[in-house]
């Protein structure tokens, strides 16, 4: 199967870890991945606030360059997922859109034809590649593992077209298919702040910690996340919580790619395990058999 | 800049109603399923659902002054929930925009700041670069917070997960025109 | 202009200006100016109101002084009042079809915003009306006569106010009820807002009077499934589901259902409380009666050969009523020691318990029941008594499976069986084809020996062909002969070196084995074949004492076909299997069998029989040492015995060849089953054989003619997989705990050794209790026949099957009612996730003295709650569910309020969007319950949560809502949420809509035919809606309209014939070309085909006026009257050409 | 060859059951169209013929509308299969004459889609204007009767 990839900008930055372990595991599931060649930033939520049309032009800019590559655009940050599938909608639904964004498109001589599709890694591996045709390919079960999986808000809110926007299950069925323990997470869709906690990190943290501690009174060793923002939000701020709320919450967050990649035995630097701020050594080790 | 709170009121509301199925705002039946599935909005000077209220008071103004639509997450409960169809996250959104433009948003709020960065950087760039962004943005807001990110952030560039230099795109410069084709179009 | 229109008509315009309706939008007088212009218009007039008497009498006025010929009025809609001015027209003495409308309000001045276009396009249509009526010809309505019996559909409280003023007014009524009693939701409501009167008691005097009614038929656990015919004379078929139960016979006394083992849902409770499979709706359910719920048939029985009663007996071990168990399976199977040891059990295979862990362990409770039985035999076997003694003989001939069955059957019916037996030990295959280890001789000779009990004769060491031949038995006065000698032939290898010493065949070595012949056996023993016979060879090899037993099989496991559990076994004694191996040619040294030299296989394409065919492997040749060989790969019958003179047809498998069912041969009065005729089979199939051969020699000496009906009916009919409906198991019994099959205890393999001791051992009774109530009981009615045991009224009959009616009635009212909203599709509010979250119908049933508490409001705890939260609009006043209000949730939640104060001390808060109480009566209750302290929160509830945030809130449901009056986002803990669930349309409602050809509104309900001034009608004449089918409404609103539908009918009936338009098509004879397209065409089959003219002819009885034909007719010879072709045309130049049409004058 | 303040002619030919009931919804509920399209009622849309299509453009329409029962609710069983079934042989027979595919248009609108109704109208109008006039009786050759065999034809 053949995709076009479009990385977003934080899996350049922050969330390196995620783009690495992405590639990684879609080699392993023989999932082709070619990046949108020069792609520029989606616009995000920011953009938005500024200028809504401009944003989408600069978002279907990409939705050019990936119609010139044909394949289905698939993208593993529910921001760019959101951000990306909104242009698409509109400028395939209003008229007006549509027209104005063509124009400035042209300018660049680039055109959009509102024919390519945007999707969720997470939506093609679960329902493109499916469950029984991963499963022969599992080298490490993760039995006894216990996993919060945390989907946040965009991978499922406003466009959720493949899991439920207020229950979602993806995450759940492929690891508990995979021998992890799945624990009661009723807050796994609940917002983390997102950008709050750059602008407004007092309150931002309490939201996180309510995340953090649903997670753990449920007996979670690990949380399992498709998204940069909430992934770098519950680790990176544990410390600052723990010291504004007299917690001691060491709990690690990793990407579900990462979590994937083990289960699929590959190894650790194959998928920047390690890179976390709250390690995750103590959970994944077993699987590891202390081999580094 | 527009003078009275109508002539605000009307100007918005065009605007409102421009963007898709900004029409819905009518339908609003004020019954604050918005408010309560809001994860921020306890922290708003006035609730999502008062947002609506507002617009149909004509005190709109004082709406925007407040922080409650720089409180918004994005991360659209309202939207999925409500039973009007209002995508209330996208109308946050343009009141932003609009804030911006008309210069009514709440000056001790960083939000505002944080946004107009962005998009500084983005267009520089043609990608953001969370490190400039991040600096940028605390020397402009409240130069000595920094530090408090500082150590996360040393320890994010340890683990090589900050990308000091931001990228510049090669379609940069075309990217540049179709942005200058919109702004020139004045319909952003 | 065309030649049609001379100048001789004189037409009337009338353009109305319905007030500002009208007028406000269209010019009307330059409307009126320019009709004046038009040809053949001899007047045009404003007026404000057409429709009202004065306009009316204006045309009449017209018609008789200017002599008017034609009249076009010009204002609303045709379907608003066509027919008034009809009338006008036909009482001042014109033919009313002279008539055409311009419909220039709703099409017109309400649809365009611009005066001048608006003025524009009403000149157009009324010039297309003034072209088209002066094409118009006079014609006579059609009156046909008004059947007086009425069809009510829906027994809810709307359809019983419709159905008891019809009948009131003398006409018959069926009454048809989807579910098993009348009453509807109303009949599972505890009070009534807003006078608190409690439901049951308004309620049950009204359904009462509809069972007592004698003017009322009632047909419950019906639907209507197929309508015809138009109004006046509908044919509606209805189907009648069994209840299997005779409703007249049974007195509601419910010993049935204290006998039935099996529990379900009550969904009259909601679910809150469990019911039997024979139960009664609810207790003042009409009619009382009670039925069984056979959703499905048990999949173990249906695909027993002869349908034991499996999921009987297990459900009855699971309750210990032994005795009924082994009575019951006695009833059916002849042999049920013998099965109980060598079934190959196709129920286990069939079991539903399978999709989901593992197989219940039928044949092992059977087992179970025989052992239990032969503890005590003398107290708990119970002889069958032979009812009417018979003088017939019939010859038995075989005294296998098949025979013994055969004569059992045929013994119970009266006859006088004789069974010829070649050997002189009884049972065929079971004595000398099943080891000693499986079935044991003595307990074969017991199920014999209560066969002779009964009076069976059998003859042994009597051979057919030898002492006796098939021909002379009928001199020896046998009025019937059986034959089923069995397949006891060894089939050859066809290999060399078969002949060799040390070569032995399978059949023949157990049957020397068994008749307690000395056989030696070699060292090292081969055994050729994967059927029951080669591992049965084996295993008693292996007793006999060879070192090394190896079974030489051509496929892999997966193709064996010996049973699973004995392979199995097999292996666990040490037995090797050696797949994909086939003999080429048995080694011999000096004239002794050394050994065996086979070829590897791989498995090719499927063939024939749906396995893969085995293809040798080039070069694999290589030899199996052995010293004995045993070849145990097929068997025939042996046909030496056969009496050519009789002729019996063979097949070619040397098999004989009977009807399948009937089992009857080719000659008269001689039948054939088992091996014989089937081939190497199954005991139980062998039963089945005997026992349809049973059925037919029995209607063969009534002189009955032979038929597979009788023989389907008693459940011997073929067998297949797909007889068993696909379910999805998993989803189905999600809820079921996982539980393993029990283990069987056996000896262990040691004490196998060197001896022929039955291997399996007796089942102890804990876990033949454990193992029977692993049954899902998924029939649910799992047909053990208890309730039939106990009904002293004789009124259960499992074999009542549904039956279809036909009715011809001259109206219908539709009173379908309303379905509730299933907030599982709101996860938020965490509906079926946490305990105390209920829907407004769980409340209901919750607070109902006759529900599961007794009336008490109780958490799932068994606590009293100390704080209720009622969420309105749930599934109402919603984009994501339904849009519509629902009209009643507003009052309900204040009554539920009410109840709640009532009888706890609990607070209670109702979380509302905008309080409706429009109701008489309504508005007091509201304020009642402030009075009474309810907490009123404007906001709606938006999600339900269990995660706390502070001390107060541990161990609570917590409501998120905003205060909107006070601006505030509010957690509110309480321990009970009811969800306000809306109304909405019946799952069904598309189907009905179809069967009745009605239509819908957006929110999905019925359309009626005008939303003010025709409520209660529809677009179909002759049908009419009553209650919450055409939209939420309240139980006054709901008898309102049931009265109303009835004032409807009664009055179409009582006037005695309906008009019906004349606007049915004809065909000229002289221009028919014959060639029948419209007859294939007319959804009426309306159009005959007159031979001798060689043209078609329309019935216009049976026309609908649909006009298919003539649009269809290649050679344009139909017509349909009022809508001609010409007319029509007229009409489309009319709106064209008006311009052109009024400057021509 | 779209020109300035052209109103294109719309004859729109609806059953009386469904879509006729549908287009006096949209009245009541006082959902505005163009005023471009007139109306002809006939029982079912089975009752459509193409020569009612034919005449239309012969008398200066410029597009045709059809309505009928969605399918499966036909107050006459399947009258409105049959029309869907004739639709494309009568789109042939359009074109046959030159008439293009974008000027007849085949809807199924139920007795409560009044919106339903009004947004076709609209749109189909606009499309229609799109198009341009079609004068398809004034331009050469084609008089009423030299078109009036293929008429019959038509039937099917």
């Amino acid at each position: 199967m053949r995709y076009s990839y479009y990385p977003g900008c934080s899996l350049e930055a922050t969330a390196k870890p995620y783009d690495v372990s992405v590639r990684s595991v879609c080699q392993a599931l023989d999932l082709e991945l070619d990046e949108v060649k020069d792609w520029n930033c989606c616009g995000a939520t920011s953009y938005i606030s500024i200028r809504e049309l401009t944003a989408f032009a600069i978002s279907s800019r990409n939705l050019a360059l990936a119609e010139k590559m044909g394949n289905d655009l698939v993208t593993a940050c529910p921001a760019c997922y959101t951000v990306l599938n909104k242009t698409n909608i509109y400028m395939r639904e209003k008229e007006d859109i549509r027209k104005t964004v063509s124009e400035a498109l042209a300018v660049a001589n680039l055109k959009y034809d509102g024919t390519v599709k945007v999707r969720h890694l997470l939506d093609i591996i679960v329902n493109d590649i499916g469950l029984e045709k991963i499963n022969p390919k599992i080298k490490q079960r993760l039995d006894g593992l216990k996993i919060a999986p945390y989907y946040g808000c965009q991978i499922s809110r406003p466009h959720g077209t493949f899991d439920d926007p207020e229950f979602p299950m993806t995450m759940d069925n492929l690891f508990s298919s995979l021998g992890a323990e799945v624990v009661n997470f009723p807050l796994k869709a609940k917002c983390c702040g997102g950008m709050l906690m750059t602008t407004d990190p007092e309150n931002g943290l309490s939201l996180i910690k309510n995340l953090l501690s649903c997670a753990q009174d449920n007996g979670a060793e690990l949380i399992v996340t498709a998204c940069p923002l909430c992934e770098i939000n519950l680790e990176a701020y544990q410390k600052k919580v723990n010291r504004k709320f007299k917690t001691d919450f060491f709990i690690p967050a990793i990407y579900f790619t990462q979590l994937l990649g083990v289960a699929l035995g590959l190894p650790k630097e194959k998928l920047a395990i390690g890179k976390e701020l709250v390690s995750s050594e103590k959970v994944l080790d077993r699987f590891y058999g202390g081999k580094r | 800049m527009i003078k009275t709170s109508e002539k605000l009121q009307e100007t918005f509301l065009e605007d409102i109603y421009s963007i898709p199925d900004g029409e819905k705002l009518k339908n609003c039946i004020q019954c604050g399923t918005c408010s309560a599935s809001c994860p921020t909005s306890h922290l708003m000077d006035y609730t999502p659902r008062q947002v609506i209220s507002a617009f149909r008071a004509g005190m709109l103004d004082r709406v925007l002054k407040s922080n409650t639509v720089w409180m918004c997450a994005s991360c659209y409960y309202c939207t999925v929930r409500c039973p009007s169809g209002i995508k209330l996250t996208d109308i946050m959104y343009e009141l932003k925009r609009l804030g911006i433009k008309y210069d009514l948003y709440p000056p001790q709020n960083a939000s505002p700041v944080m946004a107009k960065i962005f998009v500084d950087t983005l267009n520089r760039f043609g990608r953001s670069a969370e490190v400039v962004l991040l600096s940028l943005f605390f020397l402009r807001t409240k130069p000595f917070k920094i530090l408090n990110f500082v150590p996360m952030g040393w320890k994010l560039f340890q683990k090589g997960r900050i990308a000091v230099f931001s990228k510049t795109i090669e379609g940069k410069d075309d990217l540049i025109k179709i942005i200058k084709y919109i702004e020139k179009k004045g319909v952003a | 202009m065309s030649d049609l229109k001379n100048n001789t008509h004189k037409i009337g315009v009338y353009v109305c200006d319905c007030g500002s309706n009208i007028a406000g939008m269209v010019d009307v007088p330059e409307v009126v100016k320019f009709a004046s212009t038009l040809p053949n218009v001899a007047i045009a007039r404003e007026h404000k109101y057409m429709c009202s008497d004065p306009g009316q009498d204006t045309i009449k006025k017209d018609i008789k002084e200017l002599g008017l010929t034609r009249v076009v009025v010009s204002s609303c809609s045709p379907l608003m009042h066509e027919p008034t001015f009809r009338n006008a027209v036909q009482d001042a003495g014109l033919n009313q079809y002279l008539f055409q409308m311009a419909n220039i309000r709703e099409q017109c001045s309400w649809v365009t915003e611009d005066r001048i276009k608006a003025t524009e396009k009403a000149k157009k249509l009324v010039a297309a009306a003034v072209e088209r009526v002066i094409l118009h010809e006079p014609l006579k309505l059609k009156e046909v006569a008004v059947n007086p019996n009425v069809l009510v559909v829906g027994g809810g409280i709307a359809g019983i106010e419709a159905a008891l003023q019809i009948a009131n007014s003398g006409k018959k009524v069926y009454l048809v009820e989807k579910s098993p009693s009348i009453g509807g939701h109303m009949a599972q409501l505890d009070k009534t807002f807003p006078t608190l009167d409690c439901s049951a008691c308004i309620l049950t005097p009204k359904m009462v009077q509809v069972g007592r009614h004698p003017n009322i038929e009632l047909m419950s656990y019906s639907e209507v499934t197929d309508v015809s015919g138009f109004v006046g004379n509908f044919k509606v078929k209805v189907k009648k589901k069994s209840k299997f139960v005779e409703q007249e016979k049974c007195k509601a006394c419910g010993d049935c259902e204290k006998e039935c083992p099996v529990e379900r849902d009550d969904e009259y409770e909601m679910k809150m409380k469990k019911r039997k499979a024979i139960y009664r709706y609810f207790p003042q359910a009409v009619p009382n009666t009670f039925l069984i719920d056979k959703t499905e048939r048990p999949p173990c029985k249906i695909t027993c050969p002869i349908e034991q009663d499996a999921s009987g007996y297990t459900a009855l071990i699971a309750q210990k009523k032994y005795q009924q168990a082994i009575d019951l399976v006695r009833k059916k199977n002849p042999l049920p020691i013998v099965c109980s040891r060598v079934c190959y059990h196709p129920c286990e295979t069939a079991c539903r318990r399978g999709d989901l862990d593992e197989p219940i362990s039928i044949c092992h409770l059977k087992r179970f029941l025989v052992d239990w039985e032969m503890e005590k035999p003398e107290e708990r076997y119970k002889k069958p008594e032979i009812k009417n003694e018979r003088e017939e003989k019939v010859a038995i001939i075989g005294s296998g499976p098949a025979g013994l069955a055969c004569a059992y059957d045929l013994r119970l019916l009266g006859y006088q069986p004789t069974i010829f037996e070649e050997l002189d030990v009884v049972g065929g295959m079971l004595h000398t084809g099943i080891p000693e280890y499986r079935l044991p001789k003595k307990l074969l000779k017991k199920e014999i020996d209560r066969m002779k009990d009964l009076g069976i004769k059998i003859k042994t060491n009597t051979k057919i062909g030898k002492n006796f031949t098939l021909g002379n038995l009928k001199k020896q006065g046998f009025d019937a002969v059986f034959i089923a000698t069995g397949a006891h032939k060894g089939l050859k290898m066809k290999i060399p070196g078969e002949e060799l010493a040390g070569v032995f065949d399978g059949v023949e070595f157990l049957r020397e084995v068994s008749l307690g012949k000395k056989m030696e056996v070699g060292k090292r023993v081969a055994v050729i074949g994967g059927g029951n016979t080669a591992v049965d060879v084996a295993r008693t090899v292996w007793r006999l004492g060879a070192d090394e037993v190896n079974i030489v099989y051509r496929r892999t496991i997966k193709e064996m076909p010996a049973a699973a559990h004995e392979i199995e076994e097999t292996q666990k004694e040490g037995i090797k299997i050696t797949y994909l191996t086939a003999p080429l040619e048995i080694i011999q040294k000096n004239g002794k069998v050394s050994g065996i030299k086979c070829i590897k296989m791989k498995l090719g394409e499927p063939d024939s029989s749906g396995r893969r065919r085995p293809v040798p492997v080039e070069g694999s040749e290589h030899e199996i040492k052995s010293d004995m060989v045993i070849a145990a790969v097929s068997q025939a019958p042996d046909l030496s015995f056969m009496d050519p003179s009789l002729q019996l047809k063979v097949s070619k498998w040397e098999t004989l060849e009977t009807d399948p069912l009937t089992m009857v041969t080719n000659q008269e009065g001689v039948f054939a089953g088992g091996d014989l005729v089937t081939g190497p089979a199954t005991v139980v199939e062998a039963l089945a054989c005997g026992k349809r051969a049973a059925i037919s020699i029995d209607r063969y000496l009534n002189n009955l003619p032979l038929d597979s009906k009788p023989i389907i009916e008693a459940g011997l009919g073929r067998k297949s997989k797909d007889d068993i409906p696909k379910i999805d198991v998993k989803e189905k019994y999600k809820d079921k705990p996982r539980k393993p099959r029990m283990q069987i205890p056996g000896l262990s393999i040691k004490e196998r050794a060197g001896n022929f001791k039955e291997v399996e051992l007796s089942i102890p009774e804990k876990l033949a209790l454990e193992e029977a109530s692993r049954c899902l009981q998924c029939g649910p009615c799992v047909e053990c026949f208890e309730c039939v045991r106990v009904c002293e009224a004789k009124a259960v009959n499992h074999s009542l099957a549904d039956q279809t009616v036909e009715l011809d009635v001259g109206a219908v009212v539709i009173a379908t009612g309303f379905d509730t909203y299933d907030p599982v599709l709101a996860p938020q509010y965490g509906y079926k996730k946490y305990d105390n979250v209920l829907t407004s119908m769980e409340f209901e049933r919750l607070s109902h003295a006759g529900g599961v508490t007794g009336g008490r409001i109780l958490l799932k705890n068994g606590k009293e709650p100390e704080s209720v939260a009622i969420l309105h609009c749930i599934g109402s006043r919603d984009e994501n569910a339904n849009e519509y209000c629902s009209r009643v949730c507003c009052m309900y939640s204040l009554k539920f309020a009410h109840l709640v104060k009532e009888k706890t001390p609990a607070k209670v808060y109702e979380l509302y969007i905008d309080m409706r109480s429009f109701g008489k009566g309504y508005e007091e209750f509201y304020k009642r319950l402030m009075h009474e302290g309810v907490l009123f929160v404007r906001g709606k509830g938006a999600e339900i949560t269990d995660v706390v945030e502070n001390e107060e809130e541990k161990g609570k449901l917590i409501v998120k809502c905003e205060d909107t009056l006070l601006g505030f986002v509010r957690r509110i803990p309480v321990d009970m949420v009811i969800l306000s669930t809306g109304l909405q349309p019946q799952k069904d409602v598309a189907e009905v809509t179809r069967l009745f050809t009605i239509q819908r509104s957006r929110d999905g309900f019925f359309l009626e035919k005008h939303p003010k001034l025709a409520p209660v009608a529809t677009a179909t004449d002759g049908v009419f809606l009553a209650g919450a089918c055409q939209g939420p409404k309240d139980i006054p609103d709901s008898v309102a309209q049931g009265a109303g539908a009835a004032a409807n009918v009664i009055a179409m009936i009582d006037k005695g014939v309906v008009s019906i338009e004349p606007i049915v098509s004809y065909i000229d004879p002289e221009k028919c070309a014959g060639c029948k397209l419209c007859l294939t065409l007319c959804p009426y089959n309306a159009i005959e085909f007159n031979q001798e003219k060689k043209v078609s002819q329309v019935q216009e009885a049976l026309c609908k006026g649909c006009g298919t034909c003539v649009a269809s007719c290649p050679s344009g010879v139909p017509i349909q009257y009022g809508f001609r072709d010409e007319q029509i045309l007229a009409e489309i130049e009319g709106a064209l050409e008006s311009e052109t049409l009024a400057v021509n004058k | 060859m779209n020109q300035k303040g052209f109103e294109p002619k719309i004859i729109g030919f609806l059953c009386t059951w469904c879509s006729y009931t549908g287009a006096d919804m949209a009245g009541t509920s006082r959902m505005k169209y163009p005023s471009n399209i007139v109306i002809v009622r006939v029982m079912c849309s089975g009752r459509i013929d193409p020569t009612f299509v034919l005449k239309a453009f012969q008398d200066g329409a410029d597009g045709v509308l059809i309505a009928g029962c969605h399918p499966g609710d036909c107050h006459y069983i399947n009258g409105n299969m049959k029309t869907m079934r004739r639709y494309p042989l009568m789109v042939k027979l359009l074109e046959g004459f030159g008439i293009e595919k974008e000027r007849i248009r085949l809807e199924w609108v139920s007795a409560a889609e009044g919106e339903k109704f009004s947004t076709v109208v609209k749109d189909f109008t606009a499309k229609v204007k799109k198009i341009g006039p079609l004068n398809w009786s004034v331009q050469a050759g084609v008089s009423k009767e030299a078109s009036s065999p293929g008429l019959k034809e038509a039937r099917l």
